[in-house]
């Protein structure tokens, strides 16, 4: 792992930007990863044009998940629901700036995935790796 | 005069160099001519070199692991399984799930399945010809919860008899499982047919393609199979594992096989919720170095071309079937060259096939005696065993030269 | 001061010559130290070259062959057997039935042992401490046909819960599934003790030994165990095949698991009648080149002699132990060194186990971050993961103190 | 395989001295080996002292199945039943005087089992092959 975008990395865990809830909220979503416990709860609110104005983030687990959700939480505030969505593995990797294997790709995505699953409506449970491929 | 070994695109001599184990001398002054590969193929160096590079290199557990080298192990297994989704030419690799060998694949489909999708008296059609891979799972099935077996007949020429197959199809089965391949009388099936006939009569359809993925191309697309199964081992991979091909959404729906590590996704002391696929079908640590070797033997056969195999293999057959001919006593099974891949089971009149395979082993050649798991064909046909010689990329007119050669000393020592 | 490596007659340098894998940087200058064995072991030389070997020199089909290739190889594969069988002490080595790997062994018994001889409301005790693969296969049975489980409650020091475990012993149990060394905490659980309890309450036993065999002497004859299971790629052996022990009479009684080839007498198309042990049980084309792969291992083991691979890998595990207590903030579990095998699983305050397990592979260290495959003991536990350093003989107490530098630049970077 | 030898197993195979059956008999049995479809019975007749006096064989298969029977008949004419029981795998090998592999040592050693399972007075189909291990 390059020291530099550690640095950038632990920063964000230890010292997030966006960490917490809204209520109200018009998008709640949460959702897990069983193979290391990691949990992200991602709350929107949205204006009447579709306009992500505010986005929060809390949840538990290792460094990679919690400052990718609050990386991305920093980037999905002032786009639209369909920007959201359009949001891709790749921008994450961009975002964090390293490499990652098999294992701490999931954990790098688990606050996108929960963040599409609230903007596609899902229900609970209901968020599949799909909405990340 | 054989055809010029060169009339097909393919480079035995070079290929040959790459199977060290046919480079030696089974008994003093005689060569190995190894005419077994329906039982098993040989291996390439590209394909034990692989598997060592990866326990020399690479080794760790899959999956789960953050190191550097869990995450090579993984990357390799799971691109040999990209590999075989491309061979096959699957939708996705999720739809390429690792087992033991071709019989567990069947044995996968009949257990997870057929036990949840079939009732008493539900209908399941075989053919006559199969290997028992594809007979005592379903027996086993018929057994515990009473389903129903029949069977396409087979021809004294060595087909199936399609006829009495739509009459079968009447009769509302829920599956057709049959052989792409015969491994004794080396019939290839019309599969594209069997299936589109099954599918018009609402049944699924599983193909046994032991004898066929390593012999000619398979598009399990295009023949809109619904499961395909085959073995490592017969296509230049190694033992211990093999390959279940399934429709995505039907493996979906289908209940965990064997349960343990990597197939769930959560576990609690009394519950258990399955892992997607195609993981939710591989419990505990798999097959992974061989994964890795099947990958490198796939890449082999690519590059070689499974049309260049088939028609040097084809090739191979023609001659061995006119030789054959030659030898008074000497009766082949199954249709012509044309019908057929590069497989010829023949008795030998007043000799036991034991026998005939003892005598050409002196030799130095290596070919099966006996029922090649295929007893009821066998009894069919009013016979316990037969001699079989079967044929791969690295073999010659040449050596199907010496095996005639062979065929006549039988002869002269029990004449 | 570490204890002096020779204080057990050992040789390690030596031994780590014979792992070409341990030789190697993962990162610009990083040597790898590997301490994941107890998710899969690294391979000798000795062991990829007696497959290489067999693949260049013997490969063929087993058991139906006359050809001398054929002969060789089984020859090859059965003597495989007679080694397993003689490294735990079974009566005859046709109580060693091959899977592919432990998880299929116990799926067996639960399959095959556990359709036909258990009825609804019928008591399995298992462990809190039990890996999925000694979970899921009972909870599928529990689903299908309704057993009842019961779980030895675990101490918070690691210990089985004894007087528990006689209390259940009451309640007529048909069968008592627990492993011998747990793969998280370590502890080596008094199997000999736990198997006469549950044969004087008329129950059977099924031992899951995946960290046991590798580690220490195991005599089942000796442990009177009822069934034994391990799987060879924890004990230098390749991937793709693991082991199944059970007594004679006991496998003779059980239905076939898997149907297909080798695993008959006889076939006829609506019927079959299985073969005799072991051959009863293994379907279809073995894991033959993985057979003789696990026989060289067994042949390594021998040589170093398992009573020295348990006394080396307990100086480890204390010298582990007593250097892990130095570091603040880690927490290992599990009992002290003198209750349990070279498996040393701890959390870090503050860090999560996938951030240790990243900067010590950083430098090389390759420990496990996880639930390691039993999810039911972390919850017990109160925790989603934690990071295992696992040790074998070809390990040292100098990668040890790297592993301890490793720590204490995880407390600087996140402190 | 030694031609000498072959020689042997060849003649007795194509000229076997002990073919045929006897009607009565005082031990009837027979037995095959599904694998290859060699088929032996064989009969006896026994005197009051348990004297082997005539014996003969009947089947189909290989020439090591058929001359390993021919052999074995003309051995244990005029032994006693005890003596039977004592032919040894080892004995039938030593008659044969060839090295086997496995699947022709079964070839080999079906009559053992059919005369072992006839003079224990087994019943139809509980020949096992530990008769002759
Ligand atoms: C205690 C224990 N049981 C069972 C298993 C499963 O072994 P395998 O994955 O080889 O089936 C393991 C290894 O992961 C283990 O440590
Ligand atoms: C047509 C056919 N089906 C199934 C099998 C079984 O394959 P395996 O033994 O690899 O399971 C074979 C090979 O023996 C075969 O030829």
């Amino acid at each position: 792992m390059d020291d530099l975008y550690r640095e950038q990395i632990i920063d964000r865990y230890k010292n997030p930007r966006h960490r917490g809830s809204l209520a109200p909220n018009d998008i709640s979503y949460q959702d897990d990863n069983p193979l290391c416990g990691d949990h992200i709860q991602i709350d929107l609110r949205v204006n009447s044009e579709g306009i992500i104005t505010e986005a929060a983030f809390d949840g538990q687990g290792c460094s990679i998940s919690q400052a990718s959700a609050d990386l991305l939480i920093e980037t999905v505030i002032g786009k639209s629901l369909d920007e959201a969505k359009d949001i891709s593995k790749d921008d994450i990797l961009d975002l964090l700036g390293i490499e990652l294997g098999p294992v701490r790709l999931k954990c790098a995505l688990l606050s996108l995935k929960v963040l599409k699953a609230g903007v596609y409506g899902l229900g609970a449970g209901e968020a599949s790796d799909e909405l990340v491929e | 005069m054989p055809e010029p070994e060169n009339a097909v695109q393919i480079d035995v001599k070079k290929i040959i160099q790459d199977f060290p184990v046919l480079d030696q001398e089974v008994h003093p002054g005689k060569k190995l001519i190894y005419l077994d590969s329906a039982a098993t193929s040989q291996k390439p160096v590209q394909v034990t070199g692989a598997m060592t590079d990866y326990y020399h290199r690479a080794n760790a557990n899959i999956h789960r692991g953050i190191h550097a080298l869990a995450e090579t192990a993984t990357d390799m297994y799971e691109g040999a399984r990209e590999k075989v989704a491309f061979l096959i030419n699957a939708a996705t690799p999720s739809e390429i799930i690792y087992t033991r060998n071709t019989t567990e694949s069947i044995n996968l489909v009949a257990s997870s399945w057929g036990r949840a999708g079939l009732k008493p008296g539900d209908l399941v059609i075989l053919t006559e010809m199969e290997h028992h891979s594809n007979l005592v799972p379903w027996q086993m099935l018929a057994e515990t919860i009473g389903i129903r077996l029949e069977f396409i007949p087979v021809s004294q020429d060595g087909l199936l008899d399609l006829q009495a197959y739509q009459l079968l199809l009447e009769e509302d089965p829920k599956l057709v499982a049959f052989m792409h391949m015969s491994n004794v009388l080396g019939t290839i099936n019309p599969a594209q047919k069997i299936i589109q006939l099954a599918h018009q009569a609402g049944a699924l359809t599983l193909v046994d393609g032991a004898q066929a993925v390593p012999h000619f191309p398979v598009d399990v697309q295009d023949l809109d199979a619904d499961f395909y199964a085959f073995s490592s081992h017969k296509m230049l991979g190694p033992t211990g594992i093999g390959i279940l091909y399934g429709k995505k959404h039907l493996l979906e729906a289908m209940p965990p096989y064997m349960g343990g590590g990597d197939m769930i996704k959560r576990v609690k002391l009394r519950s258990f919720a399955p892992n997607d696929l195609p993981h939710k079908f591989e419990a505990g640590t798999p097959a992974i170095a061989e994964a890795v070797g099947l990958g490198a033997a796939v890449d082999y056969l690519s590059a070689v071309g499974m049309h260049n195999v088939a028609a040097y293999e084809h090739h191979l057959t023609k001659y061995a079937l006119d030789r054959l001919a030659e030898v008074p006593g000497v009766w082949v099974f199954g249709p012509e060259a044309n019908q057929k891949g590069g497989v010829a089971s023949f008795t030998f009149e007043g000799v036991h096939p034991h026998d005939v395979s003892q005598i050409l082993d002196a030799e130095g050649i290596a070919v099966r005696a006996g029922h090649h798991c295929a007893m009821p064909l066998h009894e069919k046909f009013k016979i316990n065993a037969t001699s079989r010689a079967s044929f791969y990329i690295y073999n010659t007119t040449a050596e199907i030269d010496r095996l005639i050669d062979g065929l006549y000393s039988v002869k002269k020592i029990f004449g």
